[in-house]
Parts: C-alpha cells; structure tokens; sequence
C-alpha cells in the first residue's frame, strides 16, 4: 500500500506534509513515535475516517479492521452483541455465533459473553474491541496499541493470536505502539515518526521471519535493532 | 431510575392517582357542583355516558383522530428532525419556520384546517400533528446531534450497513430524547384535541365536552376530562411498559 | 377579586351571538356597591346597550358599574363569587343557573328574536327552498339549533337537510368567504355579514316572525338576573334598577346613534354595525312575572328537544322574581 | 451544526420567513381576504393597530404574562425534572400526576383558575404553566439520566463542590435537552396564552384576537396572529444567541 | 493504610471476600494482576466509589486523587479548565493559574492548554488526566495505569514526575500497572494479585530506596525480583 504525498493538518496544525511511506502488502508495519505525533491520524487516513487535503493513499478501498485506541463499543449491547454488530448482514447466524464463540474464547471473554461494557475491566473492554477487529477477515488491518491495558500473559495472547491470523488470511497490518520489544516481535517493517509535520526518523526492517523469533542466534541481532530503535525514539523525542 | 419489579411501580402509580383523587375530592367540598363536583359525581356522569353508549361512542371518534394525528407527528418529526438536525444550514432555515407554525394559535389555523379539510375531524386532526409535530422536531433535532461520532465512525469503517447503524447506534442515543417527546405528547395530543373539536368539529370527545360546558353541565364536563385523563395515562403507562419491554428501552438505559 | 374589570367592554359583535356562551366577560367589580352603586355584569351585545346609557348618567338613577363576560365560565365564576349584582345573560342559561341550585332570579327579558336563517342563494326564499342543501348552524343543542329543529319539524322537513356545526365566527367566515351558503345565526354575530353581503343577501326565516305566526307571541332570548338573597333584601333597588333601565331602552330607541357611539368604544364593534344589530333586535323590558307565559312557551319547545339545555327542568316559581 | 458565521445563520433565517411569507402570498390569491388575507393586508391593519396604540399595549400586557409562566415553567420544572428524575420511585410517583396535569384541557382548568386568580391575567398564567412545566420536567427527567455517571464520580472524588458540580457537569449534560425544551416551549407558551387569554380574559393579544374573530375582522385576527409569531420567533432566535454566546451553549456543543 | 477484611461483588461476582492487606503510609504499594482480577475494583473501594460490604478500609478518609483507566475528561472543558475543575473554590484564581501552567508544561502539554479533549491525542488527553491527578496535594494517590498510551520518553518523564511529587508531599501510592519493570522502578511494596475471589498471589518489598534505581550493583538484585514476579504472573494466570 502506497501513501503518496500525503497532505494533513487538524486545524492550524499540520500533521503531514507531503508525507509519502510504502506499506508492504500483506506484511506487518510497526509504527512508533511519541505522543501526539501523529499516528493515529494516519491510521485514521488510511481507514478513510479523515480526508487527505492532498496525495493519495493506494489500496485502502478494500475490508478494514480498525482497533481504534479507546474500545468504542456501543454500550447497549453485550459483548456477544457488540461483536455480532459487525458481523450482522453479511453472515449467517450460525456461522456468526461460531465465530464470535470462538473468537471470545480466544481473547478470554467467554464468561463475559453476555456483559456489557460498563460491566466490564479495561482490559475486558479492550480484548472484546480486539476480538471485534480480528473476527472479520479483513484486507487491511489496523491496530492503534492493541495490547494496552492488558497483562503480560494476555499480551502475550493476543500476540500469538495476531500472528495466527495474520499467517491465516496475511492482511496488511499497520500496527502501532510505544512498545519497542512488542514491535520488534511482531513488525516487518517498524517505522519511527517524528516531528510537526511527520517525518520518518528511522525506517528498520526485520529479517527474521514470523511468527517465531525466539531463536537463541536472533537475540543478538534483536537485540541490535532494539537499542538503535530506542535511541531514535529518544532523539525523535528532544526535536 | 434503577431497575425495580414493575409490580412496586403499579403501585407507586396508583398511589399517585389515589393522592390527586383525594386532593379533588377535598377541594370539591369548598365548591357547589356546578363549579367543582366530586370525583363520585363526576364518575357517577361518566358510568351514565358510558350505559348511553356516547362515552365509547365519542371516544373511539377521538381515539382514532388522536392515534392518526399522533403517529404521523412521531414518524415525520423524529425522522424529519434527526436528519434536519445534522445539517445546520437546513436546520437553521426549517427551525423557524417550525417555531412559526408552533406559535400560530389553533384558533387563526381552525378556519384554514375546516376549508382544506372540512367540519369532519380533519381539522382537530391537523392542530393535534401542528401541536406535536414540533416537539419531535426540536427533540430529535437535539438529540442526533448527541449521538456519539465514534460509534459512527466505527460503525462505517466495519461497513455495518445503514439500517443496522440506525436500530443500533442511532436509535438508542436518540431514545432518551424520543421517549421524553413521546411522554409529552400523549398528554399534549389529548389536550389538544379536545380543544381542537370543540372549536372545529361536532363530534368526539371535545365536541360534546363544549356542548356540555354551554349547558352548564360541570359534571359532564368533568367526565369527558377524566376519560381524556384516564385514557391518556393509560396510553402513557402502556408505552412505558413497552418501552422498558423492548430492547431500544432496555439499551437506553444501559449507559 | 382582583380581576381587572373591565369598564370597558369592549366587543360588540360578539357577543349575544353567544347568547352566553362562547364568551364571557370579565368582571365586575363586586366590590361594595354602596348605596348608589349597582354592578351589572353583562355579554358584549344588546343587553349592554341601555346599561352603557345609564352609566354615563344620561338617566335618572343609581349609578352602574359595568363590566362584561364573553365566555360561560366568566360568566359561571362571576355568579359564583356573587361579583355582581345584576346580570344580563340567555334565558336559557339563566334557566340552567338556577335548575343547578344557584341562587339566581330572573327579573326581566331585554331581548327578543335574534335568530335568522340566511342564504346567499337569491333563489331561497322559503324553508321548502332548502330540501337536499347543506345548512350551517351555530350552537348547537342552544337555542339556535333547538329553534331551527323546530321549524323543521313543523315543516316536516327535519330528514331532507342537512345540518353542520360549527362556531359563529367560523359559519360567518365561510359564509362571506362563499364556502357556505345558508347558515342559521343569532344577532349580532350576523350584522358583520349583513353589512358586507348587502344585496346578495337573503333573510330567509326571521325567528321572531315565524315563532310569531306558530305560538302567537314574541321569542324571548336574554334577560337580567339578579342574587335571589339580594333582591329579598333589596326589592326596591331591583325596582330602581329596572325603572332605570326601562328608560335607558326608551332613550335607545330615541337616540340610538348615542349608545351606538357609546359601544363603539365599549365593545369595540363599529357604529353602523350596532345600529344594524339594533334594527334585527327587539330590545324591549318586560318584568319577568309580565313575561313568564312567554317565557314558559319558550322553555317548553326548548325542554322538549333538548331538557339539558334549560338545565334539565322547566324553571319552577321561584325563578320568576316578585316583589 | 458545526460552528458557521453567524452572519450566513440570520441570512438563512430571513430566507426562511421569506419563503414562508411567500407561501402566504400565494395560498391568499386562492381564498378571499374574509378567509385568508394577504400578507400587506394583515402588516397593514397591524400597522394600523400600532398607531392607535392598541398593539403595544395588548403586546405588553400578553408579554409580562408570558414571561412570567415561562421563567417559573421553566426554573420549577427544570429543577424539579432533574431532581425527581433521579430517583426512580418519586419519578413513577410524580409522572402520572404531571400526565394527568397536561392531559385536562384548559377549558376544564379555566373555571378553577378563573376562581382561584380572578378575572386578571391569573388564569391565563396558570394554563401557561401548565402546558409548559411537563416540557421541561420530562425533558430535564430523561436529561438527568443521561449524565455520565463517570464524570460524576471523578468529580465526587475530587471533592469538587456541589454547585461546581452542577455548572460543569449536569448543566452541560442537561442542556441538550433544556434547550430543546426552551425552544419547544417559546412556540407552546405564545399559541397557549392565546387560548387562555381568549378563554378567560379581557385584556391581552388573546383577548384581542378573539374579539377581532367574532368581529369577523379576519385581518385583524391575523394581524394579532403576526404579532405573536414575531414577538415567538424573535425570542427563539435571542435565546439562541444567548445560548451560542454563553459557555453552556458552545459547551455542549463540544462532544 | 489498613484494609481489613473486605468483602465486595459485582452482583454475583464475589470480587473481594474476607480480603485484607497492609497499604504503608506514605510509599509506593504496587499492584499487579491479570485483567479483570479486582484492582481497579480495589481502588474504587479505596476512593469509597463503591462500598464495602463487609469489612473496613481505614484511613481513606483524606484527601485523595484518583487517575482513572480511562481519562474522564469534562468534554465541553479546555485541558487547562479541566485541570483547573478540581482546584475551584480550593485555591485562588492566581495560585491555580500558576500550579496548572507547572503541571501542564511538567507533563508536555503547554502547547494544547485550550484544546478542547476531542482535539487530543490518546496519549495528550491520558497526560492531561496525569496532570489533572498530580495537581492537589493529596493524602492518598490513586492511579490505575498511569502510564498507558505513553512513549518510552513520556514516560520516563511521567515516572521522574511521580517521584519528584511523592518525594514532596509523600503521599500513600497505590499503583496499579501490568509492567512489571515500572513497578519495580517505583514499588516499595509490590503485590501480585489473582483469583477470584482475590488472593494476594505475592507480596515483595523492594528495599533500594527510591528515587534512583538505576546503580550498577542492584541490577541483579531487581533483576531478581523481576524475575520472580513474572514468574508469578505467569502461575496466577493460570489458575
Ligand atoms: N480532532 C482533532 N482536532 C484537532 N487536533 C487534533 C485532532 N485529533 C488529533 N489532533 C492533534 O493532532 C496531533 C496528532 O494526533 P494523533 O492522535 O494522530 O497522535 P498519536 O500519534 O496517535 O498520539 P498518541 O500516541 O498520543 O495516541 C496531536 O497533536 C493532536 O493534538
Ligand atoms: N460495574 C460492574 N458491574 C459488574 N461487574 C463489574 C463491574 N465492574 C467490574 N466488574 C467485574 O469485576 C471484575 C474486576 O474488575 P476490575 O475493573 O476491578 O478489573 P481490573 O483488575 O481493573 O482489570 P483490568 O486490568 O482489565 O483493568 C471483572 O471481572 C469485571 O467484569
Ligand atoms: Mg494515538
Ligand atoms: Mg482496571
């Protein structure tokens, strides 16, 4: 997927300035970058949410999950329900509730099934928004911090969970983070942004193929990527 | 407004009618009659309207008018209101043209209502939608502009189709506002019916309460109010328990 | 009460139109009346007119205050609250105040004859004329419509019309707007129509007339009442006020361009206009007792179509005021 | 209804009376001046109203009532919605009363009004606040309930003051439906005045009106029915000025 | 602070039964726990948002600041007004002028004081309720992840804040976090909680005072510890 010159701003502020990246179809790109830079922006231009003033974003007419940063369920409905919304009309029934069965299971909302969401933990909400995003079978996925609020098993979870997806129906993910170690585990392509407007700081590409990368012979070579990784976001950080 | 058995609430319900009874009923002891009867004279007319059959009579005329006028207000102004109420240039150019209508007493429209639509019941029919009308309007005019835009937003980009993103996201953020339009008027459509046959038509429930009323008959008058009354709470009551029966009454309050 | 009384009435037309009923008026001053000061309480239409002699002292008397009602429950809460001590209102309705238990007595009938039957149909000229048209009327189950049942039913014709309801204001507004074409009203609600249809115009029955030719007597519409326990107390001040008043009618009929011009201004209804109403209204006091066959023939054809509208009974002898 | 000059907003405001004023135009060439005057007609004997000082004064009088049944309506059954809406018992308990309250026609109510506040303007006042308390109170009920309950607790916590509270957090989250009901209630409160005035009164544009309705003076009823829409619709529009200006107004707004 | 016994649920799920633990006066309690264990439970319990069915939690009667999961910002507030909501009527208008310019600049948001919420970044509005939070001076200091939606530098920045604040006034923390790291970096006590009802999993002290934690010699000591409690997470999820 390709993003072309892209122009943004919200208001007075500009966010992209004739910004142009490459997202590799059907591949992971993790995108870093301090706060309020403006990564959630482009997911959003990319899910069409915004409208580029300028430039053209390639390929984003196909199926988009979108994992928005806040869990945005609709707060009537019960978990099950809230899942099924996105389902509704394009699916049998059967073949919804297996899929949405089976997806709760999954992130571990199987209990909770019939709560709702102001009867459920952050963490709760926030695994019924990812099980929400993983139950379709997109083209384009998008992640804006998936793993937040969640512990460490959990992330490790829905890690796994991604990746099996991922090997299953190979979207193209855009997956952002502030997690060094979680992009380096899951991203093919990680990208730092810095700056007013955006620029790429660091652009990294991660040879080691998915979904394993506990190799004892990769650590060093993580290891590597990792501290360059967090070196930049500190220089990123002090422009 | 927790939830609570609906039993508990008859009673809460009844407790109420039983205090304003009684508060009648006391005030009728400091007035003759003919100024004030008792809730027993006035029950007393409306049992012998009701065994000469012109209670029922009356009131189906009423009833039919009230539900037609009602219904049409509810369906275009809810609709008419969401969808003006996200446009504000339309809604700036409509919103007073609805205040105007509003503020146009029935008494300058009777004459207009009774020559488009004769002395039949067209003419109540057509007050009671401009007395309703208006109130659907500025309440889902308001309200759509509450529903939140990021259950929107991700409803778009799932590609949840149209109709689904109206019974599940628009439909119950507008709720609160609906059903407050609705509970105000029922007890408006009665009112204003009632005025709008007396001045306009011959018959129904305010054609014979004005007929009453010139002949003095306060008891009679008091009858045809409370069957207005009584069968404007029982309309209320009963959308109440639909309401909370359905599933948008249910959503709304999930919040 | 602190109602604004108002001195003034202001409309004309209207009123007996309502004979009593649509509208009402306001109030009275009840205050005390003192010795010389009687209140009188009265529809925006003829009755008013001597009053308004009177209060501006044009003849010998006590003085008057007076205020007016336009609608029934004006009327109702005045009587109530006792604000004033005469009242002009309908017969009918003063039958009906009394059947109801309030203390109220009937001390004479003003008014004669205000209903009409009109068309704007030259070709109209009797009742028969009318078979298969559409006829408006106003008040229905009052006297209008129990009049016009009436002579329906003399003429055998009750099934061959029909009739539609509606207020005077609304039959007067079609009928000048052409949308209705015969229509049964009272004065002075038809003097408006009189004036501006001029020659299309067609008088068909005249109720006075045809009551007349039926019964031999004039069709009584609209008297004074007074509080039964005043005028117990008080008979000569009744006496006075009627002697007064009987000479405010005389100076009426001499001068009528003077209470014209007086309502002008009080009931806000133009000159021309009253003196039209005043020429289609027999304006004439006969003291209740005088009046009462009259009166009872009235009532009768009244209590036979519709009993509710005298207040379900015919008025017994204590609603007949005598000294 | 997102933020435009407001320059464009009272263009497309004046377009729509324009348009509505058109549409007057031309309905009047179907019917005669007796049934539906013209527009230059009717601002013409209104004209001639003002110059005899009849207007201005009848408008005055119809006002002061207005003003004061809208302000009490409006503060009582703000508060009282709010507050009683909170708790559901009292809630059931009250709301049959209020549905009954605006079920009973004014001409039922006009006889005890008459009564109780004489002949003056009392009775009209009554009825004003009668149809307009059940507005607000079921507006602010349903609103009451629609305040985060998050906010709510973070303000609780901080120990933020009570009357704090109301400013910051209900008020803002209420106000979507206060204004609905304000702007609903500009348009009831002028149209019932009318009625009541007309029913119970001898001074005031009702009054007036129903004066010139006997009189046949078609022109002058709506003359008189052009005062009040104007006197409505320029409330409505200053109320909506008011709100845009004032914090509560541009806060809602934001969410 | 002493809580002694607590029984608590959410209609029927016993969350808390008969549960006590020791918070220390004036330091740092840590917690830790898989999603949807009771911690965000425990410190509404703490604020007195819910209540206690049986049992007593003593001395939560002060003044208290509580960062919730999520930021709960006044919608129709600037982020300087909705700091500014909790300083009414509490300080003069001067006083409360220059303490939120402070904060605000402290937590890196001088440049967004007027934006409105809607207009922030999930990490700027998280920070505005960072900031909100740290403002008073509070006995007793409540955050449920402090740190989410932040980068590697913000949130150093944020943890440096903390310490700076509790160093000043010393307020009893409690700390509710999934990163294991920044809990060690700024626990006293550190508790592992699972099951349900909840059950303190473990309890470890961190004895390396605070505010630096970074000397050479203690690395293995807290990598230790570290160690230990990730392990521990890994066992209370299971169960
Ligand atoms: N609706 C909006 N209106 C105005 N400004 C906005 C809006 N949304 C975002 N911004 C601004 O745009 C910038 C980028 O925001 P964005 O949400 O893309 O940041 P981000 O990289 O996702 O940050 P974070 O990691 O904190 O989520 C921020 O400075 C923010 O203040
Ligand atoms: N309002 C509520 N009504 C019913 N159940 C609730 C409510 N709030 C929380 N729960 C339940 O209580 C349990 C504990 O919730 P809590 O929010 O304390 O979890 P947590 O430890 O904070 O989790 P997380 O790390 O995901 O935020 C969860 O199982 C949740 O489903
Ligand atoms: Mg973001
Ligand atoms: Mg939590």
């Amino acid at each position: 997927m390709q993003i072309n010159g892209i122009t943004f701003s919200h208001g007075k502020k500009p966010i992209f300035n004739d910004f142009s990246i490459y997202l590799p179809e059907k591949e992971i790109t993790c995108i870093l970058g301090n706060s309020g830079v403006g990564k959630t922006t482009l997911l959003k231009l990319i899910a069409r949410i915004y409208q580029v003033e300028n430039g053209t974003i390639e390929g984003n007419q196909k199926r988009v999950s979108y994992l928005f940063q806040e869990p945005r369920l609709l707060p009537w409905k019960t978990v099950f329900e809230n899942v099924e919304y996105v389902l509704l009309n394009k699916l049998s029934k059967a073949e919804r509730e297996e899929r949405i069965t089976d997806i709760l299971e999954q992130v571990g909302l199987t209990a909770e099934k019939h709560s709702f969401p102001h009867e459920l933990s952050g963490g709760m909400k926030q695994r019924a928004a990812i099980a929400r995003a993983f139950v379709g079978k997109p083209d384009i996925l998008l992640l804006d911090e998936p793993l937040q609020g969640l512990d460490v098993v959990k992330k490790m979870e829905i890690h796994e969970l991604l990746l099996t997806l991922w090997d299953r129906y190979q979207p193209t993910v855009v997956y952002v983070t502030h997690d060094v170690a979680e992009a380096i585990a899951v991203g093919q392509q990680i990208l730092v942004f810095h700056g007013r407007p955006v620029a790429v700081q660091c652009q990294c590409f991660v040879h080691t193929p998915l979904p394993k990368r506990n190799a004892e012979d990769e650590q060093a070579y993580l290891k590597g990527i990792s501290e360059h990784l967090l070196l930049q976001m500190k220089l990123a950080n002090e422009i | 407004m927790k939830g609570s058995t609906s039993k508990n609430d008859k009673w809460v319900t009844l407790s109420a009618i039983v205090t304003l009874l009684f508060i009648w009923w006391i005030a009728s002891l400091f007035y003759p009659p003919i100024i004030l009867p008792s809730p027993a004279e006035t029950a007393g007319k409306a049992l012998s309207l009701f065994r000469e059959g012109k209670l029922l009579g009356e009131l189906v005329v009423t009833l039919r008018r009230v539900l037609l006028a009602f219904t049409i207000s509810l369906m275009v102004g809810t609709v008419a209101g969401a969808m003006i109420g996200k446009t504000k240039n339309l809604y700036l150019f409509v919103k007073p043209i609805i205040t105007i209508v509003q503020t146009i007493p029935p008494i300058s429209w009777i004459i207009l209502a009774i020559i488009w639509m004769g002395l039949g019941g067209g003419a109540p029919i057509f007050v009671v939608m401009i007395a309703t009308f208006p109130i659907f309007f500025f309440n889902a005019a308001h309200g759509i502009n509450q529903v939140s835009k990021e259950l929107l937003e991700m409803s778009e980009i799932f590609q949840v189709k149209r109709h689904r993103q109206l019974l599940d996201v628009y439909l119950p953020s507008l709720w609160p506002f609906i059903s407050s339009a609705i509970s105000i008027c029922i007890g408006i459509s009665w009112k204003t019916i009632v005025m709008a046959e007396l001045l306009s038509s011959n018959s129904g429930v305010g054609a014979s309460l004005g007929l009453a009323r010139l002949q003095l008959e306060t008891s009679e008058v008091l009858a045809w109010t409370l069957t207005m009354v009584i069968v404007g709470v029982t309309c209320e009551q009963l959308f109440q328990m639909l309401s909370d029966k359905t599933t948008v009454g249910k959503m709304s309050k999930c919040k | 009460e602190e109602g604004e009384v108002k001195e003034k009435t202001d409309d004309g037309t209207a009123a007996q139109e309502q004979q009593g009923e649509d509208m009402a008026e306001s109030g009275d001053d009840a205050a005390d009346h003192g010795e010389q000061t009687f209140t009188f309480l009265a529809p925006k239409s003829a009755p008013l007119l001597p009053a308004l002699l009177m209060e501006e002292g044009t003849v010998a008397g006590p003085a008057l205050e007076i205020s007016t009602w336009d609608t029934i429950e004006q009327l109702l809460a005045a009587v109530q609250g006792n604000e004033a001590d005469f009242a002009a209102v309908p017969l009918n309705v003063a039958a009906n105040l009394h059947a109801k238990g309030l203390p109220v007595q009937l001390i004479d009938v003003n008014t004669w004859g205000t209903i009409y039957l009109v068309s704007v149909d030259p070709e109209v000229a009797t009742l028969e004329d009318l078979e298969n048209e559409e006829i408006y009327v106003s008040h229905q189950s009052g006297p209008p419509d129990i009049l016009f049942q009436h002579f329906l039913d003399q003429d055998g014709l009750t099934d061959k019309v029909t009739v539609h309801y509606s207020t005077p204001a609304e039959i007067s507004q079609l009928l000048l707007g052409g949308k209705v074409k015969h229509a049964v009203l009272p004065e002075p609600a038809l003097s408006a129509a009189r004036s501006q249809l001029q020659g299309d115009f067609v008088q068909v029955i005249d109720f006075q007339a045809a009551w007349e030719t039926l019964y031999g007597m004039d069709l009584p519409q609209a008297g004074i009442i007074v509080n039964s326990e005043f005028a117990a107390e008080n008979p000569q001040a009744v006496e006075q006020f009627l002697q007064s008043y009987q000479e405010a009618i005389d100076l009426l009929h001499a001068e009528p361009e003077k209470a014209a011009a007086l309502a002008e201004e009080a009931i806000g209804m133009k000159q021309p206009l009253i003196e039209t109403a005043l020429n289609h209204m027999k304006i004439m006091s006969v003291a209740a007792l005088d009046a009462k066959p009259v009166i009872e023939q009235y009532f009768e054809v009244l209590f036979d179509s519709q009993p509710d509208a005298i207040g379900g009974q015919l008025p017994d002898e204590g609603f007949y005021f005598q000294e």
